[in-house]
This record gives structure tokens, C-alpha cells and sequence, in this order.
């Protein structure tokens, strides 16, 4: 056991949070924001230039060969500054299922791409029946000849708007919920027949309702095998919570200290209203809930890279209990301790209250999974 | 000690309901059910509706429009109406400013504003907050300097909520700055036209516009709007916030929204389970309505005391403000959890370009933006750790 | 509607308080305790003279004719003093099965006994396997000529030990949980065949485990009919709800006032601990868990008359719900607000958590009747 | 970064294991997993155990006994032994007095009393809080007057946890009553059959005998024995209550008292469905693991970081206590949940003439004493608001 990091890691640290720390503060992040795809591509050309978004690819198909730690430790600096560019949609999901299920072919041809910062991807997997199901697969996947013919509608694909490739599931085979008979397919978000709704999310993010009429693809569109997609996608979707829960660490650790620095220049009865205990140990709750939280995203980092499904799925499902409610005590608490301003867009403390309010919602919350987790049996054997 | 309501208390419930049955407009009501705010124009006619038939200001004298219910009339009547739910008639007219006329102002004011009021002809607005003053009201800087038969006031005020329909604002504004904080000030009505006025909006979080700031520069105030006597104000609004506490529970709208949860959380979506059959959705909300109860059950203890307190707010409503502001949040956050991923789209005004519609039903889309707005309630009306301190000085003695 | 007390009511109340504020001190308390039967007969004495053992019984059957308010009153003053005599085992419990289900021979019989202080009753209902299932009752009645044969186990009968005539349930038909079939028989405490196991119980009150071998008992034991002891059962065990929710009201406020007087005097670093904001809203917290408590109380003993099963099963469960939870935080708070001292049987804020803890456990816990309440479908309905 | 344990380590993981599973008497196992406290003489005869395997003392230097393990190891150890469960080595002697006197003691206390430390031969207990000083330890007011070779000492300790068992008591008395409250505080060792001292039982409100009263009249106490140099006690208490934070969160406790009640909470009794079949209690137990779990990584980044720290405490350590005080009195609640009715009757020393025995099995007769006493976990070392003043101060600079 050892928390040091490497050298490299250090390196990487350091270089991300020197990016974010230039270039995104609160007043920047609204100007990307008013860009016309919703954040910045500037940015994303930086993003390759420090060669992040390659990182946890392997170096014979064009990544860099990082490993979880790594994108734990970018997710974290991205987290602080609530990042608006899709780099968890095109590096972790999208490029996740690549990375998991790809021929080494399409590896090879995309990954590249990805590095260097000219092709983005998404993830289309929800859909609107699904809830937090992953198995609710209703879009079809039918043989044509060669190629494929897709059907359905996916819903909530993060940045699914402005992606150039995405990764679509689809039924081949079995009932709706069957865990069985899910493919995956590379579909070019040109392709005819593929209709993109695009809005803004709640935390000023991008997500897109996807409608697939009668979308045509090549043989070679198919990621990985015929009936195994579903396993991918709740492989990537561990890798998501282990990214996103570093992420929310990085926005509770700014919330934090945002509200540590409001409450101690705020003042109120006649002197600053940090000296109050009240507000004192709100703060400190805070304080508790992010490294409650810190902690368990350090461990599903570790536990992603765990074969045995069963103990991954429950790291996860604990992940995702401590990372959403320790997310709601540091985003309540420091909207209440801002008081009035910090209901209003002008602060930042809102828009990270928002964020880690998304990151909840987004792979089911965190009572969700705790039903998950207790239905698995919780952590500990009995004795 | 009875604490079943009477017959003719049930009678009274019964006649309430049924005149919202008819008289309130089902798309009104939707609207409201589904998390949406109502127009100025839905609010104004509404008012109007009720003051026909004379249930606009129940709580004022009968002389300026009054119905003289008693206590827990009132409170059926409110609970009713946030239940239905109907439109609540603006507090800035009829508990708030309306109240500390029919006290403190002249016979001229009361001729006039009263009746303007509770027909919502004017439209009142709060000028109390400032931006260096939250939680510490007294501490404002807005002054008015007597000139002439005139005021002339310079300053800002803060969270002024719905400023930009307001007629009139009701103002605290500092006429003595050489006394003690709370001495010097004064309680005037400022004609929104008035020239040298500035609204600016605050959006808050959700993206909504409900609250704004207000810039006075060398605004020019008849002195015959100052009500009751110079440098008296902060008694003025003293008496005004007590008012506000009992309504601050907002029972009948927590109430209104559990049986809209209740009623979404049974029906099933696309083929699935219900939520309600999830026994920790089940028993969570269950566990905020045996709160919600117990302050249903708090608040008409605050109601039924009132007559002996005598005008005097009771400490132990801070209870209300405290309870109240958690239950309606708590809802606001299950609400969010029954939208599940379909809470994630933000659609503001229905689709523009950058917006395109999102699939997800409208209860759900009004969900995070809901569960966002409502840390405010926690927030204004004085902080629940005010609130806190409040009955940790008032009713413990600490 | 109407909060006041009537005239009665408060001379009532005044009569009750002052008895137990003068003869009632924790000292006092302390003595009564070491008494032979773990309370104290002189104090039953004058329970007598105030006339409160005889409160809830009609006039027409030797007792005074009063109502669930009255019942609320005596039981919220005795819970002030943490009462140690066996009103709830003989009033309440013992002597409400024999109020809601007893002939006119004989209540006229044995309440103007229990009035004039001369018998203490208790109910035996619950058995060791039951936990809160009312309704699991495997002691057994036979018909034996004209009488019974009463066999079984029932534990932890409140004041079991001391009682001197039994309210025993038992089962004469059908299944072991089954609603119908179990009666109730009084059986006076020195039966042939009757074994009691007394002990203390955690709060200093009294409780006892007892066996039935045999038991004969004559026709006219039978109280009520042979097939509806349950529903009675449950009756006395709603007006026993409102009952320890009174007195549980009664224990927090003196938990609350103990708390407040200590940390007002209780100096560190210099001041009185009062001082602090943090402990005065934790105190706070007490305060409004009181208060909620208190309007839950009033509820359930406006709810206790009414008569439709299921909207009573709701208001009781909330109830308990609410008084739970507050008696938890009175007592938990109670107890860090006094630091130290307060884990010391020396001090009486410990007493008043550990009466709080055991009013919780003894008909079903919070989060028992929270499961209760949401199975029936809360308390309003879908709209 | 690897957070994962190494092969070594797992290797020492199950070395450990197995070295409990035979050398840990089952009856002493049996006791501590039903709640139960341990013996003096079970906790002499286990510690002698662990010295003769040369693990009575893992973190002291080797050259007094310790065994040389890095952080992980301890760790590893202390878990397996407070899961397994097994007693945990008296504190006063191996992490409070043991440490304090190789830091700052003479060559020749160490001598003496380290290796009777180690075995055991000395029980120690600890003479810091008095009735005045709470949190508030500076203000104590023991006084130790200079009189020739030897102290006199006069005053009285409170909360002294096994005292009726000790054979030597570690005092902060006050030696300089002019200087600052810090400054004139001296580290005094004790013996406790010396004439004048008096100790006098404190009952906890379950009706145990854990904590007591020690009284000093005119105890004169050998120069020798005091520690380091005079009025530079306080240092000496902050190195030693600094030392007492790791250990303090309980992680391994409380996982085995999880597995217990997941245990417990899986059998049928009486017929009834088991309790795990509750979907809400399940899920309680699963929230508390998940926190467990968190704290135990927290605290393993703790101790991670205690080689940077170089012997100054983590101010985060103070989560430790926080949340691991409050995971124990959960687990403790859950308990008395989990006895249900059967946690009513109150059994202290089996049957007498008063207290019969009662049917309930023995577990859930211990389920209420033990939340009752329980609440002394954030009490005591430092209140749970204590800890929180010091992360406010230390930690965010408020």
C-alpha cells in the first residue's frame, strides 16, 4: 500500500492543475460557456497539447498508458474548475468502450484522433425507459446484408450534441432487460437516419436526446462482440464512477475553500460570520464530507481495476452512497453558509452545487445505489 | 381541549374547497402543480377573483376587507388554498405592508392603499435587505434626507423579489444616521415611477428571475408616505416580520406537494415499477409526512396561542420557519430523485436554438430547478441559524 | 378545535405536577427504587388519594370518568419525574383491557380496587417470539369443564412481577399469528401453575418473564369474548401509545430544562458552555424534537378515540415515528451536553435517555412504525 | 500510488490471523463479541501472550520491545487483532505512558518500568481530567509542592478508566500555580499504593464500573519519578493525546461488530424472518459500511502520511474520532434494533434476589448497556465539538 505518487504523476498533477488554474476561472468558464458547442474547443486543443486526452489509452494504439490514478488525478483538476468540455464523454465513456471492446483496427484508426484532439466521442447507451437499469436495452440492432440497420432512442447521452463518433448500444438479440444480446456500434453522428436533440443540462453542461431511424452501418461499425456489450458498458460505467467521483472531489475541495474564503471576509453583526461556531462546523462537516469522500474515490480508483465483477460492483455502489451524499452536504451546506448570494448564478459556489447535484443524478443516486449495495450484501461478510 | 375540528369548521373547509373548485382555473392550477410559477396577469386575476367574493385579505378588520374568521378559519382557508393549489395572494400586499398600514399609517393611507391592495391594483414590493446587510437588517445604509415636503433617498437594496411587476415598494431607509442603528430609521412608501429608480435583475441558480436589486438615486418621496413616525420604523418592521411567521410553515403547500409525489411515485413509467413500491422511497417519504404532521399539529398550537400572545410573536414559531423550510426542501430533493436522469435537462423557455427538447416530462425537467430555488428558503426570512438563535435566546434563556 | 384545558383538566394538572414536583425529586426517586417492589406503595397511596388510578374507568364502575386528555395529563407529569409506579401496567394497560372488554361484573368488581389503590394489574400479551407482531400468541386456552387451562410463555410483561392480577391473552383457535381466535383471562399473580421471573429493566422500572403450566381459571376469568382479545389488545395498546407518548413529551422537557440549567452553569474555558453557539443549537434541536413530540402526542390521544382501525394504525404508527426519533435526539443530545457527568448514573439526564430508549423499544421502535406507517400508505393521500 | 495491499503484506495479514486463531482462548473471543468487558486477569494473561510472541508493543522502538513494523504493518495488525476480537493492549501503558517515557523519560525509567509496561506487571492508569476541566484539561488544579527528594500532592482526578486495577497512575499536576495554565504543569508518575491516595468508583449510567474518582491527600511521590523536566508536562500530554488519534477511529471494531450483527441479523429466531430481510435495516448496515469504509481509508491515508508529518499529529486526524465515535454508537443502536423488546431487561451480574433472569439471549441483554455507555465515545479524548473546533481552527483556518 502506498498513497505516493509517481514522479509522472506528480508531473501531470501539477501540468492540469496549472491549465485549469490559468484558464478557468469562474468569469472564463461563462465565456466558454457562451461558445456555440457550450465550452470551449480552445481549450480541448490544450487538453491534447498536454496530452490528457490520450492518457489512459495504450501506447501501441496511440494513448499515452496511463492508468486509473491518472485520470483520478485529472478528473480531480477538472472537477475544481467544473470543466464544461467533454472529456469524461469522449476520453472516459466513449473512448472507454473503444479501449475495452475495440479491434485493435479501430483502436488504431480512432484513438489517434482522440489524442490529438480532432474527434470527440459519446456514449449512447441510456435510454428514456431505463431509469438506472443499464440492462433496458429497447433500440434494435438488426443484420443488413454485411452492416446493421439501428432503431431506437437514447436519452441524456452527455455531450452527445457535438460528438463526431458515437458509441451506440443496441439489442441483437433477447428481451429488453436480458443481460445478454446487447452490441455495441460505432456510429458516425452524420450517419443518415440519426437525429440529435442537443440542450444544456443543469450544471451548464451538454446532453443530447438521440433518435435512430433506420441507421445503416458497416460490419466494421460493431465494437467488440454480438452479445457482450451490456458487460462493456458496466465496465465503463465503473470506470465513470470512479471518474466522476474524483471529479466530484474536485469541486467539493473548491466549494470548500470558496466558502471557507466567503465566510471569513462576509461579515455580519459586526464581525466576519466565520467566527460563528454554528457556521464553524458546517464548514467542518463540509470538511469531513469531502474526505469521506476523497477517501472512497481513492478506493474505487483502486477497486476499478478489480476483475471479480461482484466486489467491483459493490466498491462502486459504495462509491457512488459516500461520493452523492458527502456531494449534497458540501453543495447545501456551502450554498446555506454563502447565504443570499449563493442562491444567485453571479456565485460560483451554486454552479458546483448544481455539478455535484448532476454527478448524483447522472449514474443513479446515491440511494439507488445504496439499495444496490444492500441487496449484494454490503461490504463485510457476516461472522 | 378538543382538537378535532367542529361541524361547522368542516362546513367552512367544504365551502372553501368547493369555491375553488369553481372559481380557480384548471390551467392555473396545473401550472402550479407541475412546479411552474404564475404570471403577474394569472396572479392579478386571481386576487381579483377572490376579492369578489371578499376572501382577498381574510386576515385584515373587517372595515378594509377583512372576512373576521377566526384563527383557525384563517388557517383552514390557507391551508386550502396552498392545497388546491391555488395562487397564495401576495404577501408584500396582504401580510406584510397591508398589516402595518391598518397599525401605523395615517387615515389616508389606509383610504387609499388598502383597497388598492387587496384588489392587487399596486402591486408592493420589500425594500428591507441591502447587499451589507443579510441576517443583520439593522446595519442598512439606504437614507432619505428630508427636503422640503419631500424625502430624497439614496441607496441599494437587495433580493427585492418581484420587483419588476412592483407598483410601490415599502422601504426601510436610515433618517437618523447618528443613532444607535436600530433608532434612526424610517418606514417609507416609494412610488416605483418614481425617477432616479433602478431594477436590476438577480437570476438565481435555476436560471429564474424572482428577485432583483433596486437603486435609489436622489429619489424624491413625498413625506406624506412616510407611515407613523419618523425614526420608529424598526418597530414597524418588527411587528411586520412576527406577522410573517406563521405563514412561513407553508403546511398546505408541503402538503400539496406529498400527494403530488405520491401520486407520480404510483403511477408507472415506461413499464416500470412504480417508485412507491420501493420501500426506502416509501418510507423516507413517509417519514416527512409524520413531520409534516407533527408541524401541521406545532403550527395550530401557534395559532390557537395566538390570541393570548396578543399581537406578540411567539418564539416558538422560529419552530415553523426551521421545520418548514426543511420539509418543503426535503420534497423539493425527492422530487428530484423520483426525475431520476430525466431531472438532468435544463429547458428554460421550452426549446430555442441551443435548447431543443428534451424528452422527459415537464414534472421532471421542474424538478432540479426546484430543488435548486428552495435552498433559498432556508436562507431568507431570517437564516434557520437565526432562527436558532432566536429560540436558543428567546425561549431558553441561553 | 380548541388547545385550552378545561377547568378539571387543569386542576387535574396542577394536582398531578405538584405532587410529583414535591415527592418526586431524583433523590426521592432513588429511594422508591431500592423499595422492595423497585417502586414505592405510599407514593400508589396517593396516587389513589388524587385520584388518578381510577381517572380512565366510568363512574358507573367505580372510577372517574375520564378521558384520553386527562390519561395524557397524568402520564406527561409522571414521565417529568421518570415515575417508577405501575400506572401505565394497571391504568393503562391492565386496566384498559378490562375498561374496553370487561362485563359489568366485572369491572364493577375490580376498579373500584384498582381506584382505591388496592390492585395492580398488567397485561400479558407479548411472548418471546412475537417481537412486535401482536398478533404471534402460541400460549394456549383450552376449555376444561366450565373454566380454562392456560398454558405458555409470555416475557417482559411490564410490572409483571408485582401485579396482582393478570390480564393474560391466549390463544383458544386457529394459527399461531392468526388475528382471530386468541381471548384474554384474568388471572390473579399467585394462580396454581404460574411462574413470574422479575427483573429490573434498563430504565429502573420493572418487568417479568412469566410461564403458564396449567393455569386453571374459572368462566368468568374470560374478559370479553373468545375469539376478540386481539382487537381489544390492540386498542389498549394504541391508548398505551398515546400514553408513553405523553410521558415521553414529559421526560424530554425535563431532559430539555436539566440541559439548559447545566450548561448555563457548567463553566470551561473561562465561561459558561452556554455560551457556546454550537451547543446552543444543538439544545435548539431538543427544543423543536420537544415540540414536535409534544404536537404528536396531543395527535395520537385525539386519535386514540377514533374509531375507523385504520386510520387509528396510521395516526399511531406516525406518532410513534415522531416520539422516537425526539426521544432519541432529547436524550442523545441531553446526555453530550453534559459531557461527562452525563454518562453517570449520578446525574439524572442518563435516566431520562435511558426512559427515552426503552419507551422506544417497548411497542416497536421508530423505524419499525415508520415501516408500519409507509405499508399503509402514509398518512395523505395521492392527488 | 497503489493502494492495494502487497503479497508481503497479505502474507503478514494472514501470519497475524493465524497466530489469533490459536493463540486467543475462544472463551475470550466469545465474551468480547457478546459485548461483554474483559477481566483484569483475561487482559494480564492475553498482553503476556502477545510478549512472549514479541508483539506486545508493536510501535514502540524495538529496542523496548517494538517490533520494527512500517505503519502498514501496525495497521494490519491492529485491525486483525480488533477483528478478531481480541483485547487491545491496555492504552495507558502501550500508547499514553509507554511512549511519553521513551520520548522524555530517564534512561533509568525506562529501564524499569517499559519492560513491566510491556508484560503488563504494572498496570497503569491515567490522572489528567479533573471535575473542573473537562475539555478545558489546562485549567486543572492538582497541585504538586516541591518538599526535598519528593512531591507532594494534593487534589483530586476524575474519569479515571480502570483505576480500581492500577498499580501506577500518570499525572498532570500543577507544579508552578504562578505561571501561565500551560506552563506550570508537570508529568508525574505515581504509585498507586502509596498512602494518601484514594480511589472511589463512578458508575455509568448502564451500571457499570469502567471510570472512577481518584483522590490525593498529601501523597508524597519521589522525585525520580517525574517525567522530563518540571512545568513542561503540558508538552508532554499534547505529544501523548497527539499519539492517541489513530488509534481512536476503531475501524477494526466496528467491522467486526458489523459482521456480528449482519450475523445476528441473519438467523431466524423464533421462526420470525430474519432482519436482514428488512430492506430498511439493510440498508442502514449499508450506509454505516459505506462510511466504515471511508474511514477506513481516511485513516489509512493518515497514517500514510504520519512519515511526513514526522510525530506531529494530523489536524484531519480529528475526522478519526468524529466519524468513528459516531459508526460506533451507530453500530450500538443498531444493536439495541435489532433486540428489539428483548433489549428491556436489565441483567448486571446474571440472576439475584431482585433480578431473575431474564429469556432474552445474552447479546441483546447487552445491546442497551452497551449504547447507553457508548455515548462516552464522543465524550471523551477530546468531545466530538472539540474536534470539530480544532479542523475549524487548524484545518480551514476559522
Amino acid at each position: 500500500m502506498d498513497f505516493d505518487l509517481s514522479e509522472e504523476q506528480r508531473l501531470l498533477k501539477d501540468s492540469v492543475e496549472r491549465l485549469v488554474a490559468d484558464k478557468y476561472d469562474f468569469e472564463s468558464r461563462k465565456r466558454y460557456g457562451a461558445e456555440p458547442k457550450g465550452y470551449s474547443d480552445g481549450l480541448w486543443a490544450q487538453y491534447a497539447e498536454l496530452g490528457i486526452l490520450g492518457l489512459p489509452f495504450a501506447e501501441e494504439d496511440g494513448g499515452f498508458g496511463g492508468g486509473a490514478v491518472d485520470t483520478m488525478i485529472v478528473m480531480e483538476a477538472l472537477g475544481r474548475a467544473l470543466v464544461l468540455e467533454p472529456y469524461l464523454a469522449t476520453v472516459v465513456l466513449g473512448g472507454g468502450a473503444l479501449r475495452r471492446a475495440g479491434s485493435a483496427a479501430q483502436k488504431q484508426k480512432i484513438i489517434p484522433q482522440i489524442a490529438e484532439g480532432s474527434l470527440k466521442l459519446a456514449l449512447a447507451h441510456a435510454e428514456p425507459q431505463a431509469r438506472y437499469n443499464l440492462a433496458n436495452v429497447a433500440a434494435t440492432a438488426k443484420r443488413d446484408g454485411d452492416g446493421w440497420v439501428l432503431n431506437g432512442t437514447k436519452s441524456g447521452v452527455l455531450h452527445g450534441d457535438s460528438a463526431d463518433l458515437l458509441v451506440v448500444s443496441a439489442r441483437v438479440s433477447g428481451d429488453q432487460t436480458a443481460e445478454n444480446g446487447v452490441a455495441l456500434f460505432l456510429v458516425p453522428a452524420d450517419a443518415k437516419g440519426l437525429a440529435r436533440r442537443g440542450y444544456a443540462t443543469q450544471d451548464g453542461l451538454r446532453a443530447a436526446d438521440i433518435d435512430l431511424a433506420n441507421v445503416r452501418v458497416g460490419a466494421d461499425a460493431l465494437l467488440g462482440g454480438e452479445d457482450d456489450g451490456l458487460a462493456v458498458v458496466r465496465r465503463v460505467y465503473d470506470d465513470a464512477i470512479a471518474a466522476t467521483s474524483a471529479e466530484a472531489v474536485g469541486a467539493m475541495q473548491r466549494a470548500l475553500e470558496l466558502t471557507v474564503e466567503y465566510i471569513k471576509t462576509r461579515n455580519q453583526f459586526g464581525q466576519a460570520i466565520g467566527n460563528f461556531q454554528a457556521l464553524q462546523h458546517q464548514a467542518v462537516d463540509m470538511f469531513t464530507a469531502l474526505e469521506q469522500a476523497r477517501s472512497m474515490a481513492m478506493y474505487a480508483t483502486m477497486m476499478a481495476q478489480e476483475g471479480d465483477a461482484n466486489e467491483r460492483a459493490r466498491a462502486m455502489a459504495a462509491t457512488r452512497v459516500q461520493v452523492g451524499r458527502s456531494g449534497r452536504v458540501v453543495g447545501k451546506n456551502g450554498v446555506q453558509l454563502h447565504g443570499g448570494v449563493g442562491v444567485t448564478i453571479e456565485f460560483a459556489i451554486g454552479h458546483y452545487f448544481k455539478r455535484l447535484t448532476m454527478i448524483d443524478a447522472m449514474f443513479g443516486d446515491a440511494d439507488h445505489h445504496l439499495g444496490i449495495l444492500s441487496d449484494l450484501g454490503g461490504l463485510l461478510p457476516a461472522a | 381541549m378538543d382538537l378535532s375540528f367542529t361541524l361547522e369548521e368542516q362546513a367552512f373547509r367544504e365551502e372553501v374547497r368547493a369555491f375553488f373548485r369553481t372559481a380557480l382555473p384548471e390551467q392555473l392550477r396545473a401550472k402550479l402543480r407541475a412546479g411552474h410559477h404564475v404570471s403577474k396577469e394569472e396572479q392579478v386575476e386571481w386576487q381579483r377573483t377572490l376579492n369578489k367574493k371578499g376572501w382577498a385579505v381574510p386576515h385584515w378588520p373587517v372595515e378594509w376587507g377583512g372576512t373576521g374568521w377566526d384563527p383557525v378559519r384563517q388557517y383552514i382557508f390557507r391551508e386550502e388554498l396552498m392545497g388546491a393549489p391555488a395562487p397564495e395572494p401576495l404577501a408584500f400586499n396582504a401580510s406584510m405592508c397591508g398589516p402595518v398600514i391598518i397599525q401605523f399609517g395615517s387615515e389616508e393611507q389606509k383610504k387609499h392603499f388598502l383597497p388598492r391592495m387587496a384588489n392587487l391594483d399596486d402591486w408592493w414590493c420589500q425594500g428591507f435587505s441591502e447587499p451589507g446587510s443579510g441576517s443583520d437588517l439593522a446595519s442598512l445604509k439606504t437614507t432619505a434626507r428630508r427636503d422640503g415636503d419631500a424625502y430624497v433617498v439614496n441607496g441599494q437594496k437587495t433580493w427585492t423579489t418581484l420587483a419588476q411587476h412592483a407598483d410601490w415598494i415599502f422601504c426601510l431607509v436610515r433618517t437618523d444616521p447618528s443613532a444607535k442603528p436600530q433608532r434612526g430609521i424610517s418606514f417609507l412608501l416609494i412610488d416605483m415611477k418614481t425617477p432616479g429608480i433602478t431594477v436590476r435583475p438577480i437570476i438565481t441558480i435555476e436560471g429564474g428571475h424572482e428577485v432583483n436589486e433596486v437603486f435609489f438615486d436622489d429619489v424624491r418621496v413625498p413625506a406624506e408616505n412616510l407611515v407613523g413616525e419618523e425614526n420608529r420604523g424598526w418597530d414597524y418592521a418588527k411587528f411586520l416580520l412576527g406577522n410573517e411567521r406563521v405563514g412561513i410553515a407553508r403546511v398546505g403547500a408541503s402538503k400539496e406537494r406529498v400527494r403530488r409525489i405520491k401520486l407520480l411515485a404510483s403511477e408507472s413509467r415506461h413499464g416500470n415499477p412504480p417508485m412507491i413500491e420501493n420501500a426506502r422511497f416509501r418510507e423516507k417519504l413517509a417519514a416527512i409526512e409524520v413531520e409534516l404532521k407533527a408541524l401541521e399539529m406545532t403550527q395550530m398550537r401557534v395559532v390557537a396561542n395566538m390570541a393570548t400572545l396578543e399581537g406578540k410573536p411567539d418564539p416558538a414559531s422560529s419552530i415553523l420557519k426551521i421545520k418548514g423550510s426543511e420539509i418543503q426542501q426535503t420534497l423539493t430533493e425527492m422530487m428530484v430523485e423520483l426525475a431520476g436522469p430525466e431531472a438532468l435537462a435544463y429547458q428554460p423557455h421550452g426549446a430555442d436554438g441551443r435548447n431543443e427538447p428534451a424528452a422527459a416530462p415537464e414534472w421532471a425537467l421542474t424538478s432540479a430547478p426546484n430543488f435548486f430555488n428552495y435552498r433559498k428558503v432556508s436562507i431568507y426570512g431570517g437564516s434557520n441559524e437565526i432562527q436558532k438563535n432566536i429560540i436558543s435566546k428567546q425561549v431558553l434563556g441561553l
